[in-house]
């Protein structure tokens, strides 16, 4: 099973929610990270995401194991993007079902905060003004 | 001396010029490993900072270096 | 601005989560309610949604404005399903945008927790034992 | 005697027999309008569990009955 996926062409969403479609689950939750025009004060002209892929695989499933166990769900995945992204594009999708809401919300934001703060993927941004970054941002607090 | 596989992402790799290198060292360990390579490729980001892989699982800073083995060394992710 | 809809039709998820994207919008929450084939221990064989309409319009928009004003969201929109509906079909849906996902998240669970409680829509239901009720559930503790 | 027109909703719709019905009545509010409309079809729900609503915006139990209006009892919502 492989609930955590790479993806480099767009997110089809529909077939992904499909796969998390059974008759005992009443609720569905998901989210989704699109690309801003900008980011912390600063005009976002496109940007890139990098991964270390063989690792983000195993830490993204990792996640999503840890989901399964955590909350009474029936299923999840969770795709995310990498290489060229342009503004408004789907970055990462994750979705969630289960038989009652709780549940379904909860594993669904434990999902997106545990890829944001484990999976070593990395975005580049390019900016209006003509520089570029790396964002490596501080641990959480 | 251990040969070794170096992989760089982002930061790290535009500041090493080069996504990876295979390199014979001496370090104890990883912890040691990465202060070499900081030395010698200007990288702006102390280790209290990254965590670091060995053949695509996290690993300790205290682990040796284990000959023909992959070497990542994470900076602080941003997907999502 | 009509951001609440009741449907007799299934309701068409893609459209609506188009008139939510915006450049400035970075997150996306969305939850919905599947029928399902069981509910408090009973086998489920179909259910149907009544709604007085006029005053559930009235009462999901104000919903949909209270969550405007007390999040940091940029749109949300929430479509509830009247009539006949089969086991697994979409009864509610509820989309958010936000520059960020704390505030995606928790517009999302307002609005359908806010719609379950307080939009006149009744669900009838159909047992596989052959009996069949309306739901009045007690008010939530 | 003051003219009105009561709606009904789902369980109490299957109570009353019909989905509306015009009379003429007497009660000092709304809430005396339910007692004798329950008396009359013996709704098995009490005012307590209901809300009330007058020309499609919700009202008070304790508001007087006013000609012409339309008053709909709302019992327990389910949707979602």
């Amino acid at each position: 099973m492989t609930r955590f996926r790479l993806a480099e062409a767009p997110i089809e969403i529909a077939a992904l929610r499909a796969e998390l479609a059974c008759e005992q689950a009443g609720a569905y939750a998901s989210f989704e990270g699109w690309v801003r025009d900008h980011n912390a004060g600063r005009a976002v002209r496109g940007l890139h995401y990098e991964a270390y892929a063989a690792l983000a695989r195993s830490e993204g499933e990792r996640v999503l194991d840890e989901a399964m166990a955590k909350f009474a769900i029936a299923e999840a995945r969770c795709v995310h993007r990498i290489g060229e992204l342009a503004i408004g594009e789907l970055a990462v999708w994750v979705g969630v079902s289960a038989a009652h809401r709780d549940a379904a919300f909860a594993a669904c934001r434990f999902v997106i905060d545990e890829v944001k703060a484990r999976v070593p993927i990395w975005k580049h941004e390019r900016y209006v003004d003509g520089d570029a970054d790396w964002l490596h941002p501080p641990p959480a607090t | 001396m251990t040969r070794v596989t170096v992989l760089y992402f982002a930061s790290l790799r535009d500041a090493a010029g080069v996504p990876s290198e295979t390199l014979d060292m001496d370090a104890a360990d990883l912890r040691a490993l990465y202060a070499s390579l900081q030395m010698r490729h200007g990288f702006a980001l102390p280790a209290g900072r990254l965590r670091v892989a060995v053949d695509g699982a996290f690993a300790r800073w205290e682990d040796g270096l284990r000959e023909g083995s992959e070497i990542a060394f994470i900076p602080p992710v941003s997907g999502g």
